[in-house]
């Protein structure tokens, strides 16, 4: 299940969701994004950031995530999938993020969770800005998420286009 | 018509981060149409040609020769940054 | 925090007292661990099983997941670390264990939440029993799980004894 | 007194999973207080020889050559089956 919406999301039943996938589900793994404090983010000194603004791309966004989720059904044996970002404007200590797996066994959860998360941070059309000092700007993407990334690509593959096989 | 969009820092060079033209600038690939909209603003242009930017047409990313045609939508995207 | 109780517990409570590490946390990791159908967990075929049944050595049990969480803390910066694990009589569908992990990155919340199950079911003094037909079996530890725990060992230390360092 | 306690499927060889010694077995290690309960008791002597199972002297696991001292707790551990 894919989401992306301004409105703030609940854990738990985002969890109980996940519960609901059969007597075969035995590992459930949440991984919930906050909004650290902003001049942290924006990593550099300067006048006080006023507030984040998270753009995306209607369409496109929800292709992509649509793609990472059949990606990731394709490595590993999942029960249930669940995906929500928020767009718009967040302020620190915000629920940004949510990437939900259930699956038989914890090393699928555990896997399927953080090659989302990679994912979403390196391929889907988001962009954050922060607005400081009555001018916009925007941020640029860490080194580390782009190697964090590359952990999940195939030899001899398009970034983001390799499809089934095992980390 | 071509509607073009523009995301994240690209936005600033357009009105709501949007454009249209009326037909695809010759030989009608994504890197024409790049490098008209960069003749026209050099400001773009500059912020066009960084290697990080990528291009999708329809909503699907592509390479900068691939053809565009009248009535699609061709966004210019700079490195996401979400999650 | 560690908690070893009979009692069942609140994803949604535990993952509140998480985020509370402050304005540095920006990755919140739970795993859940749930009770799957109990002849598959036997992992053979015979007489339907009746209840499952986790044993603990108390003193000791807490005594190794201080340890464990201590392990943790050294190799990865987290702002917070809780394990819950239920002791006592459970059913299908029951929670059974909970790692909630926060930290400032997503990588460290990751790993440190993967590392803390993966010794948690090899390490801790936790042994499962099922009753079938009137008498009681003990479950044996899955070889899959000897695996998962052996990846955090660093070559020429006893298993389990290695201090501080990344992956 | 040694208090000697039996976890998992060794807890079926003694009441309650526990029993008490009045001294520990010469010559006074885990190694020998295995032996002596083996002599006792075949299939208790059979379960603990299994190469997986671990001994811990007052909850901490040790080597089999350890010495255990009058009042000492000593648990005998199969392999483990948490979470």
């Amino acid at each position: 299940m894919i989401r992306i919406q301004p409105e703030d999301f609940d854990l738990a039943e985002e969890y109980q969701q996940l519960r609901q996938g059969g007597a075969g589900v035995g590992a459930i793994v949440t991984f919930t994004g906050l909004v650290r404090d902003f001049n942290n983010i924006a990593e550099r000194q300067g006048a006080s950031v006023e507030t984040l603004f998270l753009e995306h791309y209607p369409g496109m966004t929800e292709r992509l995530l649509e793609d990472i989720i059949r990606e990731a059904r394709d490595r590993w044996q999942l029960s249930g999938v669940t995906v929500i970002h928020r767009i718009g404007e967040l302020k620190p200590g915000d629920q940004i993020v949510f990437v939900g797996t259930a699956a038989a066994h914890r090393a699928e959860a555990f896997a399927a969770a953080e090659f989302l998360m990679d994912y979403l941070k390196t391929r889907a059309a988001f962009w954050k800005r922060v607005r400081r000092g009555g001018r916009n700007e925007w941020l640029d993407m860490k080194d580390s998420d782009r190697m964090a990334a590359s952990r999940w690509q195939r030899e001899g593959k398009q970034p983001g286009r390799d499809g089934g096989g095992q980390q | 018509m071509i509607r073009v969009l523009f995301f994240g820092r690209l936005g600033e060079y357009a009105e709501n981060g949007r454009m249209e033209l009326t037909s695809p600038p010759a030989p009608g690939t994504a890197a024409a149409l790049r490098d008209h909209l960069g003749a026209v603003d050099a400001g773009l242009g500059k912020a066009l040609a960084e290697p990080q930017v990528m291009v999708a047409v329809n909503q699907e990313v592509v390479d900068w020769d691939s053809p565009i045609h009248d009535g699609d939508e061709v966004a210019f995207l700079p490195p996401v940054t979400g999650g």
